[in-house]
């Protein structure tokens, strides 16, 4: 398909860094899908739907940058929405969500709750200010907070917090966010053997964003980050390049 | 049931059957590769690689049509020496890995064939629609793809072949500049140049601008390349474009292909190599055909 | 609600909206023309005209596949002795009329021209991929194309179109050829060279055995062509190649084209130049725009 | 589409010059609509639908010919349906048929005869041998019968037949035949001004058979029998050059 037109709608500045973008198209997404999202004469990058009709945007370079910047009124492009999303299983569920790692959760926190799954969200930032969807996810279920800087909730990684949980007493646990950390959580849950109750969703560089150029294939499967994935159950990655290495737009490894 | 016999020998290769991953498609890396031996490709081509590491165009690079892709990947790769090691990957597939090559003269080809060793033939891309400098320019002069082809031929131990474009007035004129070079087959065709443009804003959509058309809009066109190669050449056509069902193949084996290459179907589905080998099986036997029948048969029909 | 105009001033013709029946399309007739002015064509162009009466390809000459249309008519025409009386009527239709014209050299232009007075212009066909000895032979040659134009301007008192093939190395080397032999306008493109097969007998479908690829399959490969020829040329490029819907129609003069023409969308209706111009007039009044604005656009987008 | 692949499983030899093909494959057309059916290696040729699965051809030229002599396994390609068919109109009808002109009315006869509809039949043939579904139309409707050479039922013209008949009373008339012919018909309706209710399928040289190229158009309406036809009614084919001329594979005018 070629890129939708979407107009912005709303601006809404979630913390220093990252931005939601409001438009005036609804996608008929899954909770982890996303769209590539094209800032014509620029780039194209693909970004999670954070809301039917919104993204949520970390400024880190040129097209997140210029995303941030948008005015209500301007527009972008959209192709979508793509990838497999998550699965929803069972009934009481953790999600753990590392920085804008928030923005595919947040629509699975809330088609959970909608359903009256017992939601026990986990989220971690470099800081305080930069949380995201602390509020948002509260409606959902009871939020607990972990920050590098201690400047909010606990102390250190999202994994430290984790300990706190009966990890085993949870239905499926749903991971976004850095890739170290992603491995440091995937690593706990393989120490207990519930790395099959876990969905990861995962970041690679990605061309096509429809699986055909292979661009975001991952060792050794050779799946395709974005059509078989972007979620991925945890034991799938135990002995892949998760946290290793990945491939920048050349094809060439580069290691983590 | 007897399993219908759909073996093939291309160019000195064993094929199980003649379905090929072709360039370009899922062949960035070797478990990619490997993962398509496994989804049923009788052989694979990668990704075609340079002598120098390219990211390739902006994105958007790819998209699909109500007709058809449009791409303008911009040839991304990480150069010969870093990707040599994934060759050895995609061999564990059990299926001829066939490394695709492009460069800008010939001398290049010759240095990325010696550095990218171990490839079970070389498939020279002198066809790329959108890569400055290299690509079209290259596949539309006879002269240039004659010497492109001697010199590969001159670095590889195993067969060679050239893929062509069909954005030329007369590409048996390129095809037979190919053979002249000494190539074991013609691969026909890549893509075909087009664009689109967003009605939104008027940008063209593809980070390029423009980029070159595959799917099942361009499978006449190859169809037509294909019958005029076969035609014109002794030497085996591989055909390519637009194939994403059994059908495609046949039609593109009754045009004259050996053996067929299936690149955008993937997006459908990754089992497309199997799909297209059962319905294969299942025509043969239904016809009391084997494969040396239906390839150029419309040529035998319409008595050449 | 103020009516949004979309009348274009052609090569010196007015014409009420951009949309123009395309040569061989509904154009056998002066009574189908004028009907098709009536439909809303704010110009229609004929049949392609000849010297000598051709009966064509034997039957199949056209059919639809999944992606376009394919035919090889074989340029069936009575010839333009034959053919001047439908002129007369055609032009009661209220529209100009623009007569296609073939030939396999500069006097036959000239003569056929001579013979077809009373068009409001001629489009040079050099560019029928499937005649024998003519068409496609005579417009990969800039050379010839070049000598034709002059002789077809110096024939008519009109304007004179030059409607190019894709089916070339380079379009703008042709263009450019019309150009330098005076021609008012290029129309882009023809049909793209193709062809299918029946795969329960392995014959060729068409009667001519190979052809030319119309409708969605081809609008991207049109796109690029218009969009190449407005960036290298400095008279009017048209654009022609599967338009079916007002969308594909902004694309298109947002490529360049200056005016459309329409050809094998007539077979899911009629109706469909009164729908792409109803198209049009909402979009430019949806987004404060005039048909300038868009013509072009996508050239300014990018900084040429 | 592309052509179909129809296998003969049935080759019924009507009359002299008249044979009918049974194949292995239906297509769901209406009364009226046509195939265009593909000699391979020779030609495409337009052929009503006289059955579903079948056609009714008369030997004229090359492709018929081949046609004609088709065995049981040999194959043709047909495409279609194509074309807009006959409309059933009223409870008392008239067909009028002339030759091979029987080929499309037979299916409307027979979906006429199911509907319970009050059916008169004219058939018309040169010779009592020609004449085409005799038996089959007096399945569905009362027949009656005009020879040129008087062989058979009325010696003379279809028209002096019908003249026997109340033309007024019948709620439609549906007429297919030589092109002459169905100019006396028109002409005769025309004079009782009922030209209204009446139905023709006409025949013009068709290349493309979908309504594109061209070939097939009537003056001075510009009607494409091949897909605003073949069937029009009466009244829209006063003015027309039906029964003046008809035009050949290169566009020329032929005058009958
Ligand atoms: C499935 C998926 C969902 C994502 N969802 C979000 C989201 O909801 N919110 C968000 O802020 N970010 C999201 N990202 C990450 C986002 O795509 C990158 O941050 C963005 O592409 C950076 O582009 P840039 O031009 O600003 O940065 P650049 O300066 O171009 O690059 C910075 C880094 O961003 C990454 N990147 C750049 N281009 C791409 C690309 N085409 N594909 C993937 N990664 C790229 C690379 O790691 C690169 O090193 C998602 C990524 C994926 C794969
Ligand atoms: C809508 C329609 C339905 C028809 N249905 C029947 C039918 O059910 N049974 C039947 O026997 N005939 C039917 N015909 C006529 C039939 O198509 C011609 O008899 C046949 O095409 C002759 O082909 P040929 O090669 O045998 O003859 P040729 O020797 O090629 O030509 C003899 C004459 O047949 C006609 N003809 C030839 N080619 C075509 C063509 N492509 N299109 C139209 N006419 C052509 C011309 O009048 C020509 O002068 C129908 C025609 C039309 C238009
Ligand atoms: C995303 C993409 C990338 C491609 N990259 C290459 C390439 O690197 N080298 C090459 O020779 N052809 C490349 N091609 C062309 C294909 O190998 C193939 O010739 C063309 O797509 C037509 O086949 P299809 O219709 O089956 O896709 C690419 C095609 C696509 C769609
Ligand atoms: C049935 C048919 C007949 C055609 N005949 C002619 C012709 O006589 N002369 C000509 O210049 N182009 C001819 N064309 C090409 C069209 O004018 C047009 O360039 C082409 O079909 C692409 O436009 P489309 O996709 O809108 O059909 C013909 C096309 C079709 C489909
Ligand atoms: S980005 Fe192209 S296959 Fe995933
Ligand atoms: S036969 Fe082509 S329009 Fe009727």
């Amino acid at each position: 398909m070629k890129p939708q037109n979407a107009v912005i709608t709303e601006v809404i500045h979630e913390t220093p860094t990252i931005t939601t973008l409001k438009t005036d198209i609804k996608l008929d997404a899954l909770p982890g899908q996303f769209g590539m999202v094209w800032v014509r004469g620029l780039d194209e990058v693909p970004m999670a739907l954070s809301h039917p009709d919104g993204i949520t945007v970390q400024r880190v370079g040129e097209a997140t940058a210029a995303l941030s910047d948008m005015q209500v009124g301007d527009s972008i492009g959209i192709r979508g929405p793509f990838g497999n999303g998550f699965e929803l299983k069972g009934n009481r569920i953790m999600l753990i969500a590392g920085g804008v790692g928030g923005a595919p959760l947040l629509p699975l926190a809330r088609l959970a709750h909608s359903k009256g799954l017992d939601l026990t969200i986990v989220i971690g930032a470099r800081t305080g200010d930069e949380l995201l969807f602390e509020q948002q996810f509260s409606q959902c279920g009871s939020v607990s907070v972990a920050t590098d800087d201690g400047s909010k909730g606990h102390h250190g990684l999202i994994t430290e917090l984790m300990n706190q949980f009966d990890l085993e007493s949870f239905d499926q646990c749903y991971v976004c966010g850095p890739e170290l950390m992603m491995k440091g959580v995937l690593n706990m849950l393989q120490a207990r053997g519930i790395e099959t109750h876990s969905q990861f969703s995962l970041h690679r560089y990605f061309k096509c964003g429809i699986g055909v150029c292979g661009a975001c294939t991952i060792d050794p499967s050779g799946q395709r980050v974005c059509k078989d994935g972007p979620v991925f159950q945890g034991d799938m990655l135990i002995y892949s390049e998760l946290g290793k290495y990945h491939r920048d737009a050349t094809g060439k490894k580069i290691v983590y | 049931m007897v399993k219908t016999d759909l073996s093939v020998e291309l160019t000195g290769l064993a094929l199980e059957n003649p379905t090929i991953l072709a360039a370009g498609v899922l062949g960035t890396t070797g478990s990619s590769l490997k993962r398509m031996a496994n989804s049923g490709a009788g052989a694979v081509v990668t990704k075609s690689i340079g002598i120098e590491p390219k990211v390739g165009h902006p994105n958007p690079t790819m998209f699909k049509l109500d007709c058809g892709f449009l791409n303008a990947m911009g040839l991304p790769n990480p150069a010969y020496k870093e990707f040599r090691g994934e060759l050895d990957i995609a061999k564990e597939g059990g299926v001829p890995v066939i490394a695709s090559v492009f460069g800008a003269h010939p001398d290049e080809f010759s240095e990325i064939i010696a550095g990218l060793d171990g490839a079970d033939a070389y498939e020279l891309n002198v066809s790329c629609p959108h890569a400055i400098g290299y690509g079209a320019v290259v596949g539309t002069d006879p002269v240039l793809v004659e010497e492109i082809t001697r010199a590969a031929k001159q670095a590889a131990s195993v067969p060679v072949w050239v893929k062509l474009t069909p954005n030329v007035t007369d590409i048996v004129e390129i095809g037979e500049a190919a053979r002249k070079g000494g190539a074991d087959a013609v691969v026909a065709v890549n893509t075909v140049r087009g664009m689109a443009i967003d009605i939104h804003s008027g940008y063209p959509i593809l980070g390029n601008r423009f980029g070159g058309l595959s799917g099942a809009a361009i499978r006449p066109v190859a169809v037509k390349c294909v019958y005029d190669l076969y035609q014109a050449l002794d030497i085996p056509v591989i055909g390519v474009g637009g194939i994403s069902k059994w059908q495609d193949a046949v039609e593109m084996m009754m045009a004259g292909a050996r053996a067929v290459q299936i690149g955008s179907a993937v997006f459908d589905s990754i089992d497309v190599f199997n799909d297209v080998t059962a319905g294969l099986a299942r025509y043969l036997a239904s016809h009391s055909m084997v494969l040396d029948d239906i390839i150029g048969l419309a040529h035998r029909k319409v008595g050449l």
